[in-house]
């Protein structure tokens, strides 16, 4: 009998930028087996509730991510606001919007580098992260924050944003539309990355919608599952498409956060140009009564807050369901059988979020 | 600016998993399982989606009852009843991929649960 | 002749002797000291013989050929017996045709066949006898410690020591017999008989797959009996007067006369080396007791063949039968050497590397210039060196641990410090510079690069020759990579085991320094004799090469230097917490140790894809030169 | 004596350029990623930083195969600087390997482990094709002798064009250059973190980085012989060749073993084995 | 067969500016609403202890009696939340990050705010308003 | 002055953070910052690093791998708390599972503030870090010999 090769993957390793671990049992480099460990970044935040009002408790709620800190305040705004049938003002919802997108936009370019990085393309990461750094400056700019933005509150937003910047936002994003073109056309033509990509980490249409697989995850299989269509925020005022692609392997998910980048620079001109004026954010008296799934659209996928109120100003219950968790079975699924060298490739590909999926 | 409608079903505990198989025949994705705790009673919610229509179903089951795995029907599912067994202490019967408690490591036993003690609380 | 006459009589009568010893006691005081005296013989034999170019003995032909006769009816009936007796249909087969041919040749052909000088001893042969006289008798004294272990493990085999012991010595005596003999018919004698020996070592254990094995290895060499056989059919009708019997006369006849028998007797020899597509036996005999297989690797069998080969090579030199054999050589050294790769085994792993130098050294002699030759010869004595020292330490190992498999030898330098170091000498033996083999190597690839038709084979080094430090150089890695804590399990090795490891370790390594000398004194004027010119390493080369090999004896004792101020961790794993027995709690609060297995590559490098390969190509080759070769008798 | 003094000032010499290198290469690098990158001298602070640490070891034979891959290929530096003989340069030069391979194994974890094998992974790939250099240097020059190859005012590259294309392929490997940085890495992470380089720290590393060196100016010396009948083109294709190399690293995602071994083999068996039987048929060999 | 598709961004950033700020010999990204640090103008505190209430990361600690304003910066998370709700406006948002230190301490600031004394405290919080 | 803080080579581990920190690391590598100016290089392994950048409050599953990690990084080294759940568990500290800063389970040399911490500060930080290493190295040339052998080693 030979003997196979057992790795320890995590919970420290140079290309997960944050702590997951992986038993992985190798003949060669073939992995034969794989089984996830989590709870390295589980600081249980949820129980916070009970000690914050639930207007301060979003700013807990931002930090459950750095990354898309911002849809996480959004969403647990939006669960409130509906349990208390708050009326937000309409500007208020075209800026959430806004906002959500930049970060759609920073943390896809986040994730292209990451990618590049776990491919072992170094230049590209760099290129990626150069160009994401134009996204932060407008998001320091217009909310004060780079990563963590604090913009969201319950009744609306705390800062406008004036017409000049969101008419230099628009022009300036022509700018980088064309940087991010010559950046997913390296991604998506380059035959030394389609050899580590395409055919990687499969995970047919019936799987990834039956194992629970949401957001580009999802869309690289052909489930066209965009939270965004529902219509929250202001996106019931634009148009855009769910992106999908049909292989299912690790191209298709890149080509589909690649060809997000492109969505979300448009879905910003669209409510950059329909944005009404008028007051951002109206008073909140009284406390939430009731309860309420509150789902967005995050960069990796569907989210879901679930909100309970007792009519306290502290929740009885908030339960954060966040894309990676549910991305996880599919993940496990498809790094059977996949050469080591692809392992952090798959894991990658779904552009995993350990922050928020332990909470 | 939409709000989705949203229904919530009670559901009892035996018939848990004849619902279940009904939302699996239906097409329904899993997009979640949530424990609650409700006074001496556990609530537990399994979301379900097809085409942006949300249904919740919901069973009560006092602290200490078991209920049973739907990772038969929805594979994924055993990242939530572990989780919720790590979290709030609810037995869970006949998971695909039981991670016997050890899926999330806790400071203190079920946290969720009935009876955690918190930081800084007295017992 | 009397040094040569007992040499061949000496083992023969020790080995009767062993028939009748049943006691281990006994059997050790007989063993220990003819061996020495065996060894000592063969070192006599150089010191009076070494300057005297060939020496052409007349010993009487008729008495002697007439005895050989009987027994080799006497074995024919025995082999024929036992193919009957388990149903293998192609040993009779071959036996009925070999003996067939044989008494046609005893009837016909050889009443008027008066060969003169029978025996002979030239450089060549010296060369071979002292491995023979030294590793072979070594590896007998070495055989009495491991049956014994053997038999403690195995109780399920029936105690024949006194058999195996018989064969042993048999084994050493038929392969004096052959190197001395100048009379084919008597090369032939001997050579039948080294085949018989070895399908009783094989098959020793009787188990099933034993017996299959050894009838495997019976069947392919009766198959190169048989082209033997035809081939001295064929001198016999070409020249009644017995005189081209003698090898010399042959050889030195000239392609025209000598091509014909030199291709059938190489064909039988390819048999005999395991090239493939004959590979398997030599793989198959692997399941014999692992100082048979040293024998077999080493000092006996595959050498006879390659030994055949190369004293055929004069003749095969710029003939387009020489370069097929060569090919079959070249792609045997190529594939062999890939499909080690795949092999966890480590008996396994020796084996396709011995095939696969056999290859080398059938190329070089199909080639046949006198650089090739050679290098061919070097190839020889550093191969048979290094690859005894392996078996042994695989067979100890394997003794103590109860594996033979190289995943298990991880942290052998803990567990068995001395052999572990011996171990990485004979690896290093194998393939590193400045050691013999590849010495070896470097002179195949700068005599073949200006041989005719010698880039394919250049290339087919080039390949062959990185693949080989893959297989090697991880089995090193394995032995040096140590799990933390392990305890020392070597005290059990017997004294007799410890010297012929010492001694074997000691050769590998003094006779990389002593080659200059081995070269001048042996091998160059052998060449000189055949071809007039001879080969040899540039001065300077030698010199750094003699360098290296002193740098490289005292790099360990830099470990004396780093005793103090270190600090010790555990190794990098991921962060993870590892207990000193290298275990940490993984997924599921499993706890799992940390094992490491070698890469086998199998989708590239497996040996049923690459086997075939070898089959078709080789076999192919091997029809296209009989057929040459029938069409030139035609 | 000539060749002596060679020697010694390769061994003196060599780790100055061969640092000097590697500096411009991360410099180059980091501005190709339209970054400022480090100061010039910095693999030089790296060395001397490494040097000022403690030693700390998993097993300690790891400090003896270190200081002899460092030794051996030195050597083997040194015996083609003195105008040695290549196949021997080449032999020396893989028993060098041989000890980092084996202080990665000696190390007993499991991503050094998989760096070692994958390191000699990449050895089977490339040495062919070093040797075939050699060859091709001898069927061009007549000889196996560095100092005859230089001698020699024959315009190498004109009769091994093929070879060399190979060569910058055996180089992009052996720079540990992306897409072939199989073992270890010097700069995008990899799945087996450092591969071989993974357990060893402080001076041990340093030794390894000083041994890079050596091993980044033989690699360079061989480009030399190409060009040898004129030194000025030779340095400049020194230049070009690495700059090559630096856009190559730049340019590409890692590939797998797979792949290198298949492009590395398909390479030197095709076009360098190509190359040298046409010279072979017009150097008057028989076909091949 | 696409290959070097990365070659033209790289070639073209090997000849053109590097993008990097050279921080600290550049000075650092800023905006001018830049979350830095909380600083207090302690002569308008007027110690209702909002902030600290307000605060999700209880970086603030007031002590009445002894009028003392105390923030922990290895607390504060500058999230903005006392600021917006002080009503005294005496919290200001500076733009500047608290920088690195080798030992962790808390800021003491000693509330100077002097009750004016006949005004009713209505006026007073107009009266502040009015100066900003 | 020591080549130590010519070229510092860092350890970038999550301990229970937000990402937020850690993104901020990471885009201290990137071009518009890029820290390898100052010959910082992520190595991502403790063993070739001298400045371990921990993010993150730290929650039980933790502990041990972070002990592992600055054991296993080879002497001078110093650590490096980014952000503020690094310094006090920060917003989370109150959570059941942060045991609120790294000091709580190794020593910190240098504490970053922020949330998330800039990269400008990381930068500083890492310059105040360095200070540091250049003392412990001399405190080491005063007191060497610091090695021991682990039981089992030959
Ligand atoms: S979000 Fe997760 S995957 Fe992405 S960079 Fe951060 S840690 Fe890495
Ligand atoms: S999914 Fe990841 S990026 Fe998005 S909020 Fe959660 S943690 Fe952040
Ligand atoms: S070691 Fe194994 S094969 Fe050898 S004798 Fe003992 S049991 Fe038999
Ligand atoms: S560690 Fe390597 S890959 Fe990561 S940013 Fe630094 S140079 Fe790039
Ligand atoms: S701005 Fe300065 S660095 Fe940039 S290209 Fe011009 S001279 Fe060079
Ligand atoms: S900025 Fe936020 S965290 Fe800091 S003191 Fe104010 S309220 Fe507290
Ligand atoms: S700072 Fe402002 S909020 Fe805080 S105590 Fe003073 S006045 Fe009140
Ligand atoms: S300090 Fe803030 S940004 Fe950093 S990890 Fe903690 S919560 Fe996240």
């Amino acid at each position: 009998m030979t003997q196979r090769i057992v790795i320890p993957f995590g919970p420290q390793h140079p290309v997960l930028p944050e702590p997951i671990h992986f038993d992985l049992v190798l003949e060669d480099e073939h992995v034969v087996e794989a089984l996830p460990t989590i709870g390295y970044v589980h600081r249980g935040l949820e129980r916070l509730i009970e000690k914050r009002e639930y207007p301060e408790y979003v700013y807990i709620v931002e930090r459950t991510c750095g990354i898309c800190s911002f849809i996480h305040s959004l969403t647990y705004c939006q669960g409130i606001e509906q349990i208390m049938g708050i009326e937000v003002p309409e500007r208020a919802h075209f800026l959430r919007t806004i906002w959500s997108e930049y970060s759609r936009l920073h943390s896809h370019l986040l994730w292209l580098g990451c990618f590049a990085d776990g491919i072992g393309f170094e230049n590209l990461f760099m290129g990626a992260w150069r160009i994401r750094e134009s996204i932060l400056d407008v998001l320091e700019q217009t909310t004060g924050g780079r990563v963590i933005q604090s913009s969201c509150k319950v009744g609306g937003v705390r800062r406008d944003i004036s017409a000049e910047k969101l008419d230099q936002m628009a022009r300036d994003l022509d700018g980088i539309q064309k940087e991010i073109e010559d950046l997913t056309t390296v991604f998506l033509q380059d035959d030394s990355i389609r050899h580590r990509l395409k055919n990687v980490g499969v995970l047919s249409k019936e799987d990834a919608y039956h194992l629970g697989a949401v957001g580009p995850t999802a869309r690289g299989s052909g489930v066209a599952i965009d939270l965004r269509q529902t219509g929250y925020a202001a996106y019931d005022k634009l148009h855009f498409e769910a992106v999908t692609e049909k292989d299912g392997d690790c191209y298709a998910r890149c080509a589909v956060r690649a060809r997000e980048l492109f969505t979300s620079i448009d879905l910003i001109k669209q409510a950059i140009a329909k944005i009404p004026e008028g007051p951002v954010d109206i008073k909140v008296t009284g406390a939430p009564n009731g309860e309420y799934f509150s789902r967005s659209e995050q960069p990796r996928g569907e989210l879901v807050h679930y909100l309970r109120g007792n009519g306290t100003k502290f929740l009885a219950r908030s339960r954060i369901r966040t894309p990676t968790l549910t991305n996880v079975p599919p993940l496990v699924k498809m790094i059977q059988g996949c050469e080591l060298a692809d392992v952090p490739v798959i894991i990658l590909s779904i552009d995993p979020c350990i922050g928020c999926m332990e909470r | 600016m939409k709000y989705e409608a949203q229904t919530t079903t009670l559901v009892e505990v035996g018939r848990l998993i004849g619902r279940v198989e009904q939302f699996r025949s239906d097409g329904c994705r899993l997009v979640q399982i949530s424990a609650t705790k409700n006074g001496e009673m556990y609530e537990i919610n399994y979301s379900f989606d097809k085409d942006y229509k949300f249904e919740n179903i919901r069973i009560t089951i006092p602290i200490d009852q078991e209920v049973p795995s739907i990772s038969g029907m929805y594979w994924g599912a055993f990242v939530y009843e572990n989780e919720m067994h790590d979290l709030f202490g609810i037995q869970v019967k006949g998971i695909n991929i039981d991670y016997k408690g050890n899926l999330i490591k806790t400071t203190i036993k079920y946290p969720f649960g009935a009876g955690a003690v918190l930081k800084g609380e007295k017992p | 002749m009397n040094e040569l006459l007992f040499l061949i009589g000496f083992p023969a009568i020790i080995a009767i002797l062993m028939l009748f010893i049943h006691k281990d006691k006994l059997r050790n005081y007989i063993v220990i000291p003819s061996a020495v005296i065996i060894g000592v013989a063969s070192i006599w034999l150089l010191i009076s013989c070494f300057n005297k170019n060939t020496i052409l003995y007349a010993f009487p032909f008729e008495p002697a050929s007439k005895i050989m006769y009987i027994i080799e009816l006497l074995l024919a009936i025995f082999i024929l017996y036992l193919g009957i007796k388990y149903r293998k249909t192609l040993t009779v087969a071959l036996v009925l045709i070999q003996a067939g041919l044989l008494v046609f040749f005893e009837t016909y052909l050889s009443s008027g066949m008066h060969p003169e000088n029978n025996l002979f001893v030239d450089q060549f042969s010296i060369i071979m006898a002292m491995i023979i006289g030294i590793i072979g008798s070594l590896i007998c004294v070495y055989a009495l410690g491991y049956m014994d272990t053997y038999h403690k493990h195995h109780t399920e085999v029936k105690d024949r020591k006194n058999i195996f012991f018989f064969i042993l010595f048999i084994f050493l005596s038929s392969m004096f017999g052959l190197v001395f003999s100048n009379n084919l018919l008597w090369v032939f004698f001997f050579w039948e008989v080294t085949t018989i020996c070895s399908f009783i070592l094989i098959g020793y254990s009787q188990t099933p797959e034993a017996t299959n094995n050894a009838f495997l290895a019976l069947a392919m060499n009766l198959l190169g009996g048989v082209a033997f056989m035809v081939a001295l059919i064929y001198i016999g009708i070409i020249d009644p007067s017995g005189k081209l019997l003698e090898l010399n006369t042959l050889i030195m006849s000239g392609q025209a006369i000598a091509l014909v028998p030199a291709v059938l007797i190489c064909f039988a020899g390819i048999t005999k080396a395991a090239l493939m597509p004959f590979s398997s036996w030599l793989v198959g005999a692997m399941v014999a007791p692992t100082p048979v297989s040293a024998l077999l690797h080493s000092s006996t069998m595959v050498k006879a063949g390659v030994y055949i080969i190369v004293r055929f090579s004069p003749v095969l030199a710029g003939s387009l039968e020489g370069f097929l054999i060569a090919l079959v050589g070249g792609f045997t050294f190529l594939l062999a050497s890939s499909m080690a790769i795949s092999q966890s085994n480590a008996k396994k792993v020796l084996a396709y590397s011995t095939i696969a130098n056999l290859g080398l050294i059938v190329a070089c002699a199909g080639i046949g210039t006198y650089k090739l030759m050679w290098a061919a010869i070097l190839l020889i004595i550093f191969h048979a060196i290094a690859k005894s020292l392996l078996f042994l330490c695989v067979g100890t190992v394997e003794n103590r641990i109860g594996s033979r498999d190289i995943d298990d030898m991880s942290g052998l330098i803990v567990r068995m410090p001395k052999i572990a170091v011996m171990m990485f000498i004979g690896i290093a033996g194998m393939f590193l510079a400045p050691f013999g083999m590849l010495i070896s190597k470097w002179a195949a690839i700068e005599a073949f690069i200006v041989a005719p038709l010698g880039l394919l084979f250049v290339a087919i080094l080039a390949f062959g020759g990185s693949i080989t430090v893959f297989f090697w150089a991880k089995w090193m890695g394995k032995i040096i990579s140590v799990p933390q804590v392990m305890e020392r399990i070597e005290d059990t090795v017997t004294k007799e085991k410890w010297a012929v490891l010492y001694i074997l370790a000691g050769l590998t390594v003094v006779v990389c320094l002593i080659f200059p000398l081995i070269s001048s004194v042996l091998v160059e004027p052998f060449i000189l004799n055949i071809y007039g010119q001879t080969a040899q390493l540039a001065q300077a080369n030698i010199t750094i090469m003699v360098m290296m090999l002193f740098l490289l004896m005292i790099m360990p004792f830099s470990m004396l230097f780093y005793r103090d101020g270190q600090k010790y961790v555990g190794p990098y794993m991921g962060g993870m917490t590892t207990t000193p027995t290298m275990q940490f709690t993984g997924a599921m609060g499993t706890v799992r140790d940390t094992t490491m297995g070698n890469y086998y590559l199998k989708n590239y490098f497996g040996e049923d894809k690459l086997f075939m390969i070898g089959t078709v190509l080789c076999l192919g080759i091997l029809i296209f030169a009989v057929i040459l070769t029938a069409g030139v008798v035609l | 004596m000539i060749p002596i003094v060679n020697a010694i000032i390769y061994i003196l010499l060599a780790p100055i350029i061969g640092g000097l290198v590697a500096g411009i290469d991360r410099k180059v690098t980091a501005r190709m990623q339209g970054r400022v990158g480090p100061p010039l001298l910095q693999p030089f602070y790296d060395v001397g930083k490494l040097f000022e640490k403690e030693t700390v070891v998993v097993t300690i034979s790891q400090n003896f195969h270190v200081l002899s891959y460092l030794v051996f290929m030195a050597v083997s530096g040194a015996l083609f600087f003195s105008g040695g003989d290549f196949l021997l340069v080449i032999f020396a030069f893989t028993l060098s390997h041989i000890f980092l391979v084996l202080g990665a194994y000696s190390s007993y974890s499991p991503y050094s482990h998989v760096g070692a094998e994958r390191e000699l992974i990449q050895i089977i790939a490339y040495e062919p094709m070093i040797i075939l250099t050699a060859v091709g240097m001898y069927l061009v020059t007549q000889s196996f002798n560095i100092s005859d190859i230089i001698a020699s005012s024959v315009p190498v590259i004109m009769y091994l064009p093929g070879v060399f294309v190979g060569y910058l392929m055996v180089l992009t490997i052996k720079l540990r250059k992306s897409p072939f940085d199989l073992s270890t890495s010097h700069h995008a992470h990899q799945e087996i973190v450092k591969g071989v380089t993974t357990d060893f720290s402080g001076p041990n590393l340093a030794k390894i980085e000083i041994a890079h060196w050596y091993e980044y100016v033989v690699l360079l010396g061989v480009v030399y012989l190409f060009f040898g009948f004129n030194p000025i083109i030779a340095i400049a294709a020194i230049i070009i060749a690495y700059f090559l190399e630096i856009v190559i690293d730049n340019t590409f995602s890692r590939a797998k073993w797979q792949m290198t071994l298949k492009t590395a083999w398909l390479i030197a068996g095709a076009i360098g084995i190509v190359n040298l039987a046409t010279l072979y048929y017009l150097r008057g060999g028989v076909w091949l | 067969m696409a290959f070097f598709e990365m070659a033209k961004t790289a070639i073209k950033s090997l000849i053109h500016c590097p993008a990097t700020i050279r921080y600290p010999f550049q000075p650092a990204k800023k905006t001018p609403i830049s979350r830095g640090h909380v600083i207090i103008d302690a002569s308008r505190c007027i110690s209702c202890g909002t902030c600290q209430r307000k605060c999700p990361s209880q970086a603030i600690l007031l002590n009445k009696e002894a009028k003392t304003w105390q923030i922990d910066r290895f607390r504060c998370i500058v999230c903005n939340s006392c600021v917006e709700t002080c009503p005294a406006k005496c919290l200001v948002m500076d733009t500047q990050y608290t920088a690195p230190v080798t030992k962790k301490s808390v800021e003491i600031v000693t509330i100077t705010y002097v009750k004016p004394p006949k005004p009713a405290p209505a006026t007073a919080a107009a009266g502040g308003e009015a100066k900003t | 002055m020591t080549y130590l803080s010519k070229s510092p080579w860092i350890l970038h581990y999550d301990a229970s953070s937000c990402n937020g920190c850690d993104i901020e690391v990471l885009a201290a590598l990137t071009p518009v910052y890029d820290v390898e100016r100052f010959g910082i290089v992520n190595t991502g392994n403790p063993k070739h690093a001298d400045v371990f950048l921990i993010t993150g409050g730290i929650n039980s599953q933790n502990v041990e791998i972070v002990k592992n990690l600055y054991e296993q990084m080879p002497n001078p080294k110093v650590v490096v708390a980014i952000g503020i759940c690094a310094a006090s568990g920060g917003v989370f500290r109150e959570c059941y599972n942060v045991s609120g800063g790294i000091d709580t389970v190794i020593p910190v040399d240098v504490y970053v503030p922020g949330c998330a911490a800039r990269p400008e500060s990381i930068i500083d930080g890492v310059v105040t870090a360095l200070g540091i290493l250049e003392q412990k190295k001399l405190a080491m040339n005063v007191n060497p010999g610091t090695g021991k052998k682990s039981p089992g080693e030959t």
